[in-house]
C-alpha cells in the first residue's frame, strides 16, 4: 500500500491506460464498420445495416463471432512463436498509442492537474519508432511459425515491405524534427503555434508538405494497408501471414493493423497537423463551442433519422445513440469541460480526416506488383524523402552560413 | 620591384622551355623547337636585364635581396625554405649565365641543325640553364645543392648526348660518377655546416660566423669538405679526369657547360662561401695549392695533345686552376673577374673550334688541320682573338683578369710566391699551347685531302655569337682595368661588397698605393713577357722550324710519351682505384656479403619459418569452433593475467 | 527496495535468461527471440542509466534491423534445429569450461574490485537522463571524422553484401 | 531516488559477455554464432553505458553509438557470407564447413 503511496504517478499512469484502452477497443471496433461503411458508400451501396441502426452492432457482432470460433493451430506449426506472433503484434501496435498526447500538455480537470497522455518521453518520436519498428516481428514470426508457403511468402514479403518502408517513413519525419528541434511530442505541437499572415495556422504540413506525402505514403505501406496490402493479397497467396490463423488469433491481426493505422495517424496530426490546435485563431471564441455544436448537430440529424426511417427495434437503438451524443453535446456546453474538450476534439477530428484518407486510398487504388512496391519505395520514394532532408538541412542552415560567414 | 619580387620567373623561364620541348617538341619542326629553346632563354636574359635594373636601384643595406618562396623541408630543427637571394656575385653569374646561355643556344641551332634528337638537346640545355640559374639564385646551400646536382645530371645528359657511341655514354657516366665523389664531400659538408650552425641560410650561417668565432678546425674541414665538392665539379686535381672526357658530347655543351657556366660552379661556391673561407688560412691554403698545381699540370699536358677540343679541355682545367687561385689567395673578386672573362673567351675558344670541326666535316684532330686562315676567316680573327685573350695579352680580357690574380698571389693579403712562380710558369704553357693550336690549324700548309673535305664558313646564326664573344673578350677587361690603367675598375667597386667580411679579415697590405702599383706595373710587364715567350716558342716550333716538334719529342721521348699519355693519370687510377673496387666488390661484397649473408639470413629465415609452419598449420583443423576455443583461451590467458597479476600489483 | 532497484533486477533477470536461452534453444529463431529479448531488456537498462537516446537507438537498430535481418534470413534458408556434432575435442574440453571460467572471473573481479567499488560511488548522485541535444553535439562536432567514416564503412557493408549475396548467373 | 551502483551494471555486463562467450563456442549453426557475437557486444555496450553514467561523460555513449553502427554493418556482411555458404553447402552446421584447411 504505502509503495503505491510512494508513487502517485504509477495511479495516474494505470487509470489513464484504463481509460484509453476503453476509448481505443471501441475505436479499434468501429474502425471495421467506418471503413465497410464508407467503401460501401463510395462504391453505392449500403454496406453493414441490418444488425442494428445503419449496422451499428455489426463490430459486436464480428467480436463474438471471432471469439466462439474454433482456435485451430496447425499441427506443423511451431507452437510457442505461433502463438506469440499475434500477442507481439497487438501489443506493440497498442503501446505505440501511450506514447500520443491527444491534448494540451498540462490540463485541469475538477481542479489538478494532468496531462492527457500516458507517457510523456522526453524523447516520444523515437520510442514510437522504437515500438514500431519491432513491429515487423509480430508478421514474420507469424509467417514462419505456422509453416507453410502462402504464410512464408507472406511474411517475407511483409517483413520486407516493413523494413524497406521504415527508411523513407523516418527520414520524412527527420525533416519536421529539424524544424522542431526536439524529439518531445507536446514540443513538437507547441511549437506549430501562431499563424502564417494571421489566419493560416503555422502547422509543418505547410513548409514540409513534400515530407507529409512521403510520411503518408510510406505509413499506409508500413501498415500494410491498400494500395501496399501485398502481404494479403488474396490473388497469389490467400491470407499472406495470417492464412494459418483463425478466431480471436485473426482478430487480433486485425486490431493491431487497425491500432496501427490509428497510431501513424496520430503522428502525422502530431507532426504536420498541429496535433490538438485549432485551425481557428483563439480570438475567435465562438469557434470554443464547436465541439459541442457538432455534437448537438449529429444528435438532431439523428433525431431526424430515427422518426423519419427507423422502424422497430432499430428506432429505439437509435434513440439511444441520439441521446447519447445529446448529452455528450451538452455535456461540452459545461465551461468545467469546454476548455478540456477543445484539444481532443480537433486531435480526434484530425486523426478521422487522415483515416477517411485511408480508407479512400484503399477504395480507390489496385494493388501494386510486388517488384513495382519496392522499386516505388527505394526508387522513388527514399530518394524524395531525403532531397526533402537535404533542402529542409540547407534551408535552416543557410541563414547561419550567411550571418557568421 | 616587379623581378625582385617574383625573383622565380627567372627560374620558370627556361624550366618551362625544357618541359615544353621535351614534353611536345618530338615531333615539332626545329623552328619550333628553336623559337620556343631562344625564346625562353632570352626572355630569361632579359628578365636578368630587368632585374639589374632594380638591383641598382636598392639601398645597400636592401642586399642581399632575400625572396622565400616556400617552405621545403621540415624535420625538426632542419628547416629548408625555397628561398632565392640577389647579390652583387649573384647578378654577375646570372648575366654570364644568362647571356652566354643565349649565345650558345644561338650557335647551337646551326651547330646541332644535322642532328637527331633536335629538342632532345635543347630541352636539356634549357633545363640546364633552369638549374645552373637556380644554384647561382639559391639563398641557402641546400637549394645550391639542388642546383649544384641539377647541373651535374644535365651535363651527363648532354655528355652522353650521343648515347649510342659507347665512348660518349662512358664518358657521360665517367663525368657523374668522378663528380659523385667530389659531392659525397659536399654532402658531408653541408651537414656539418648545418651541425655547427644549426641553419643552411647563408645569409644566418654568415652573421653566426661573423658574430661569433667558431672552431678553427670545424671551419677548416667544413671549408675542405665543401671544396671537395668544387675539386669535383670544377674538375681539379686529382678529380679533373672527367673532364677531357667530356669533349665526347656536342661542341656547345663543351662550350656552355664544360667551359662557360658549370665547370665554374665550384669556384662562385668558394667565392660564395668567402666569409667562412677566409677565417679557415689552412682551406685557403689549400685551396690555392690545388688551384695552382692543377694550372700548371694540365698545362703541360694540354701542351702536345693534337685533338682540339682536349687542348682547349685542359686549358679549362689549368683556367679554372687560376680561379682557385685567386680565390686561394684571397682575391675573389679576382676569381670571379676571370670567371667571367673566362666564360667569354673560353666558350668563344670552344664555339670557334665548334666552328673548325663543322668546317672540317667533324674532324678533330689538328695534324689533320692547316692553312685554314683563308677558309674561315671570321672563325680564324676570332678564334685569334680569344687566344690573344687567353694568352694574357693587353689589352685584351684575360690579361687584367689573369693579371690581377698572379698580383695578388705575389703581393696580395694571402700571398706566396712559389704558387705565384708555378702560376707564372703555367700562363707561359698557356700561351704556348694555345698558339700551337692556333699555328698547327691556321697556318702552315693544308694537312688534308683537299678534294674530299671541302672546307666552307659556318652558317651566320653560328657566325654571330662568335663575333659577339670576341668583342667582349676584347674589351672585357676594361670592367676591371686598375686605376692606373686609366679603367674605373667598376668591377670591384661593384661586387666589393659581396667579399667585405672576406677583405676585413684579409692582414693589411703593408705596402703603399703606388708602391703596390710599381709592383703591379713590373708583374704586368713579367707576365707580358712570358706570354711573348710562350708565342715565340710557339712560332718558332711551328712556323719557322715544323720539323723541330719531331725532334724535341724524339729526343725527349720520355717527358713527351709521359705528356702524351696525360701522366697515365687515367691508368694509374684504374689500377689504384677502379680494379680495387671491382675486386672487392665482387670477391667480398658480392659473393660473401651478399650472397653468403644477406640471402643466408633470407633464406635461413625462410626455411625456419616453412618448418615452423609445417608443424603449426596442424593446428589449422578447418574448424571453426576449434578457433573459437583457441580464442577463448587467449581471453583466459589475458585477462588472468590483466587481472590477476597486474591488477594486483597495481595500486 | 525502492523502484530503480526492482526494474534493475527485473530487467536484469529477463537479460540473463534471454542469454541463457539462447544457447539452450535449438531452435535458431527461439535463439533469435530469447537475443530480441536481451536487447529490449537491455534497452530498459540504458533507459534506467539515463541513457535514452542509445536506448531508442538500440532497438530502433538493434532489434529493429539486425535481429530484423536475422529473423529473415533464418526464415530464409529454413534453418531447421542444429545439430551438435562435436568433432571439435578442444571446443568440447578446453573451450566451454574456459568460457565458463571467464564468466566467473570477470563477473567476481568487477563485483570485487577496488574499481568497481569507486564506480559504485561515482554513481550516487547522477540523475536524470542524459540530454539527447548535448548527446548530439558531442558526435557531431567531437566525433565527426569517425562519424562520417562509419558512414563510409555501412556504404562498403552495403556493397559487400549486395556482391556476396548476388547469384552469379 | 537512490541510484542503483554501477558495479551492478558491469557484473550483468559481464555475465553477459561470459554467456555470449560460452555461446560462441558451443553453438553450431553459424547464424546463432553470429547472435552470440552480437551479445557480446550488447554486453559491452552495457559496460560502456554504465562507465559513461559512472564519469558523467558522454563519450561512453557515443561509442556505444558506433558500436551499434559497425555491429550493423558486420552483421550485414556477415548474413550475406552465410547465404552464401547454404547455398554452396545445404548445412549451417559450421563444424561442416571446414574446407579452408592445411
Amino acid at each position: 500500500m504505502e509503495f503505491i503511496a510512494q508513487h502517485p504517478v504509477l495511479v495516474a499512469s494505470l487509470v489513464k491506460i484504463a481509460i484509453l484502452m476503453a476509448v481505443l477497443m471501441t475505436i479499434l471496433a468501429y474502425l471495421s464498420w467506418f471503413e465497410r461503411k464508407i467503401i460501401a458508400h463510395i462504391q453505392s451501396r449500403w454496406g453493414p445495416y441490418y444488425v442494428g441502426a445503419h449496422g451499428l452492432l455489426q463490430p459486436l457482432a464480428d467480436g463474438i463471432k471471432f471469439l466462439f470460433k474454433e482456435d485451430l493451430t496447425p499441427p506443423a506449426s511451431d507452437k510457442f512463436v505461433y502463438t506469440l506472433a499475434p500477442f507481439l503484434a497487438l501489443t506493440l501496435a497498442i503501446t505505440t498509442l501511450a506514447l500520443i498526447p491527444f491534448g494540451p500538455a498540462t490540463v485541469w480537470i475538477f481542479g489538478h492537474e494532468t496531462h492527457l497522455v500516458v507517457a510523456n518521453v522526453d524523447i516520444g518520436l523515437l520510442f514510437l519508432f522504437a515500438i514500431t519498428s519491432l513491429g515487423v516481428y509480430g508478421v514474420a514470426l507469424a509467417g514462419w511459425s505456422s509453416n507453410s508457403k502462402y504464410s512464408l511468402l507472406g511474411g517475407l514479403r511483409s517483413s520486407a515491405q516493413m523494413i524497406s518502408y521504415e527508411v523513407s517513413l523516418t527520414l520524412s519525419v527527420v525533416g519536421v524534427l529539424l524544424l522542431a528541434g526536439t524529439f518531445n511530442f507536446n514540443e513538437l505541437v507547441t511549437s506549430q503555434q501562431g499563424y502564417y499572415l494571421h489566419f493560416i495556422p503555422r502547422w509543418r504540413i505547410v513548409p514540409q508538405f513534400i515530407g507529409f506525402l512521403c510520411y503518408f505514403t510510406s505509413a499506409i505501406a508500413e501498415t500494410n494497408r491498400a494500395p501496399f496490402d501485398l502481404p494479403e493479397g488474396e490473388q497469389e497467396l490467400v491470407g499472406g501471414f495470417h492464412t494459418e490463423y483463425s478466431s480471436f488469433k485473426f482478430a487480433m491481426f486485425f486490431m493491431a493493423e487497425y491500432a496501427n493505422m490509428v497510431t501513424v495517424s496520430c503522428l502525422a496530426t502530431i507532426l504536420f497537423l498541429g496535433g490538438w490546435l485549432s485551425p481557428f485563431p483563439d480570438r475567435w471564441t465562438a469557434m470554443q463551442y464547436l465541439p459541442a455544436a457538432s455534437l448537438l448537430a449529429l444528435a438532431v440529424y439523428l433525431a431526424y433519422d430515427t422518426f423519419a426511417q427507423m422502424r422497430g427495434i432499430a428506432r429505439i437503438q437509435l434513440a439511444v445513440v441520439t441521446a447519447l451524443a445529446a448529452v455528450l453535446g451538452l455535456l461540452c456546453l459545461l465551461p468545467a469541460v469546454m476548455p478540456v474538450i477543445q484539444g481532443p476534439f480537433w486531435f480526434t477530428f484530425k486523426m478521422g480526416l487522415l483515416l477517411f484518407f485511408y480508407v479512400w486510398t484503399r477504395s480507390t487504388l489496385p494493388r501494386l506488383r510486388y517488384d513495382q512496391l519496392m522499386s516505388f519505395g527505394w526508387k522513388l520514394l527514399l530518394p524524395v524523402s531525403l532531397l526533402n532532408l537535404v533542402v529542409t538541412a540547407l534551408w535552416i542552415v543557410f541563414p547561419q552560413l550567411v550571418n557568421h560567414g | 620591384m616587379l623581378l625582385l619580387n617574383y625573383l622565380w620567373i627567372i627560374l620558370a623561364l627556361p624550366l618551362a622551355g625544357a618541359a615544353i620541348n621535351g614534353l611536345f617538341g618530338k615531333n615539332w619542326p626545329k623552328r619550333a623547337v628553336n623559337s620556343v629553346a631562344i625564346g625562353s632563354v632570352s626572355l630569361t636574359l632579359v628578365a636578368v636585364a630587368e632585374l639589374v635594373r632594380e638591383f641598382s636601384q636598392l639601398a645597400p643595406a636592401q642586399i642581399p635581396w632575400m625572396r622565400n618562396y616556400f617552405p621545403w623541408i621540415t624535420a625538426g630543427p632542419f628547416h629548408v625554405d625555397f628561398a632565392l637571394q640577389v647579390d652583387q656575385l649573384t647578378v654577375v653569374m646570372l648575366l654570364t649565365v644568362s647571356f652566354v646561355g643565349l649565345l650558345i643556344h644561338i650557335y647551337s641551332t646551326g651547330y646541332m641543325e644535322h642532328e637527331g634528337g633536335y629538342y632532345r638537346f635543347f630541352s636539356y640545355l634549357n633545363l640546364f640553364m633552369f638549374f645552373m640559374l637556380t644554384l647561382v639564385l639559391a639563398a641557402n646551400i641546400v637549394v645550391m645543392f639542388v642546383g649544384w646536382e641539377g647541373v651535374g645530371l644535365c651535363s651527363y645528359l648532354l655528355i652522353g648526348f650521343w648515347f649510342l657511341k659507347k665512348s660518349a655514354a662512358d664518358a657521360g657516366k665517367k663525368a657523374f660518377i668522378v663528380t659523385r665523389m667530389g659531392d659525397f664531400g659536399f654532402t658531408v659538408g653541408i651537414l656539418l655546416l648545418f651541425w655547427t650552425f644549426r641553419s643552411v641560410d647563408f645569409a644566418t650561417i654568415f652573421s653566426k660566423v661573423a658574430e661569433n668565432p667558431t672552431d678553427i678546425g670545424v671551419l677548416t674541414s667544413i671549408c675542405l669538405l665543401l671544396f671537395a665538392g668544387a675539386i669535383g665539379k670544377s674538375a681539379q686535381l686529382p678529380l679533373y679526369v672527367w673532364l677531357p672526357d667530356a669533349m665526347e658530347g656536342p661542341t656547345p655543351v663543351s662550350a656552355l657547360i664544360h667551359a662557360a657556366t658549370m665547370v665554374t660552379a665550384g669556384v662562385y661556391m668558394v667565392a660564395r662561401m668567402n666569409p667562412l673561407f677566409s677565417r679557415a688560412p689552412i682551406a685557403m691554403l689549400a685551396v690555392a695549392i690545388v688551384g695552382t698545381i692543377t694550372a700548371f699540370y694540365a698545362a703541360t699536358i694540354g701542351l702536345v695533345q693534337t685533338d682540339i677540343k682536349k687542348v682547349l679541355a685542359y686549358s679549362t682545367v689549368s683556367q679554372l686552376g687560376y680561379m682557385f687561385l685567386g680565390c686561394g689567395v684571397g682575391a675573389y673578386a679576382a676569381g670571379i673577374f676571370h670567371l667571367m672573362t673566362h666564360a667569354f673567351f673560353k666558350g668563344l675558344l670552344f664555339l670557334a673550334a665548334g666552328s673548325v670541326i663543322h668546317a672540317m666535316g667533324g674532324e678533330q684532330d689538328m695534324c689533320q688541320m692547316g692553312g685554314l686562315r683563308k677558309k674561315i676567316p671570321v672563325t680564324y680573327w676570332t678564334m685569334f682573338i680569344a687566344t690573344l685573350a687567353i694568352a694574357g695579352f693587353p689589352p685584351f680580357a684575360g690579361f687584367f683578369s689573369k693579371d690581377e690574380i698572379l698580383y695578388s698571389a705575389y703581393g696580395g693579403p694571402f700571398a706566396n710566391k712559389a704558387l705565384y712562380a708555378l702560376g707564372l710558369a703555367a700562363a707561359m704553357l698557356t700561351s704556348f699551347y694555345m698558339f700551337r693550336l692556333v699555328f698547327l690549324t691556321f697556318f702552315g700548309s693544308p694537312r688534308y685531302d683537299e678534294h674530299k673535305v671541302h672546307v666552307h664558313e659556318s652558317p651566320k646564326n653560328m657566325l654571330v655569337p662568335l663575333v659577339i664573344l670576341a668583342i667582349l673578350s676584347t674589351i672585357g677587361g676594361w670592367f676591371a682595368a686598375p686605376k692606373f690603367w686609366g679603367g674605373q675598375d667598376y668591377f670591384h667597386n661593384f661586387i666589393g661588397p659581396v667579399f667585405a667580411q672576406a677583405d676585413k679579415l684579409a692582414p693589411a697590405a703593408e705596402t703603399t698605393e703606388e708602391a703596390a702599383h710599381v709592383l703591379e706595373m713590373q708583374l704586368s710587364g713579367v707576365a707580358v713577357l712570358v706570354a711573348l715567350i710562350g708565342f715565340f716558342v710557339a712560332w718558332w716550333f711551328y712556323i719557322r722550324k715544323p720539323k723541330a716538334p719531331e725532334d724535341l719529342a724524339k729526343s725527349l721521348r720520355g717527358p713527351y710519351t709521359l705528356l702524351l699519355n696525360k701522366y697515365y693519370a687515367d691508368e694509374i687510377y684504374l689500377t689504384l682505384i677502379v680494379r680495387p673496387l671491382l675486386w672487392l666488390s665482387t670477391n667480398v661484397l658480392w659473393h660473401v656479403v651478399d650472397e653468403g649473408m644477406i640471402d643466408g639470413t633470407v633464406n635461413g629465415a625462410a626455411h625456419v619459418a616453412r618448418e615452423a609452419g609445417g608443424e603449426l598449420r596442424k593446428l589449422q583443423s578447418g574448424n571453426a569452433r576449434s578457433y573459437a576455443s583457441w580464442v577463448v583461451i587467449g581471453a583466459v590467458g589475458v585477462t588472468v593475467l590483466l587481472l590477476g597479476v597486474w591488477m594486483r600489483m597495481a595500486p | 527496495m525502492s523502484l530503480p532497484f526492482i526494474l534493475f533486477f527485473v530487467f536484469a533477470i529477463v537479460a540473463v535468461v534471454g542469454a541463457i536461452l539462447l544457447i539452450v534453444a535449438r531452435e535458431p529463431i527461439h535463439s533469435a527471440l530469447s537475443l530480441i529479448m536481451v536487447m529490449v531488456a537491455l534497452a530498459a537498462l540504458y533507459l534506467l542509466l539515463g541513457a535514452e537516446f542509445i536506448a531508442a537507438v538500440q532497438i530502433i537498430v538493434y532489434a529493429g534491423a539486425i535481429m530484423v535481418l536475422f529473423v529473415f534470413v533464418i526464415m530464409l534458408l529454413n534453418a531447421g534445429v542444429e545439430e551438435r556434432t562435436n568433432w571439435s575435442k578442444i571446443a568440447k574440453y578446453a573451450g566451454l569450461p574456459l568460457g565458463i571460467f571467464l564468466l566467473f572471473e570477470l563477473a567476481h573481479w568487477l563485483a570485487r574490485s577496488a574499481i568497481g567499488a569507486r564506480i559504485a560511488n561515482g554513481s550516487e548522485g547522477t540523475n536524470g537522463a542524459v540530454s539527447t541535444r548535448a548527446l548530439s553535439e558531442m558526435l557531431f562536432q567531437k566525433y565527426l571524422f569517425p562519424f562520417e567514416a562509419t558512414s563510409i564503412l555501412i556504404l562498403i557493408a552495403i556493397l559487400g553484401a549486395l556482391v556476396l549475396a548476388k547469384r552469379d548467373e | 531516488m537512490s541510484a542503483v551502483p554501477i558495479s551492478y551494471y558491469l557484473v550483468l555486463s559481464a555475465i553477459l559477455f561470459g554467456l555470449g562467450v560460452i555461446a560462441f563456442v558451443f553453438k553450431h549453426n553459424i547464424i546463432t554464432i553470429y547472435m552470440a557475437i552480437e551479445l557480446m557486444l550488447n554486453a559491452v555496450n552495457l559496460a560502456f553505458v554504465a562507465f559513461a553514467r559512472a564519469h558523467k561523460q558522454l563519450d561512453g555513449l557515443v561509442f556505444v553509438f558506433f558500436v551499434i553502427v559497425v555491429a550493423a554493418a558486420e552483421s550485414a556482411v556477415g548474413l550475406a557470407i552465410i547465404l552464401t555458404i547454404a547455398q554452396n553447402r545445404q548445412s549451417l552446421n559450421v563444424e561442416r564447413v571446414n574446407q579452408l584447411k592445411f
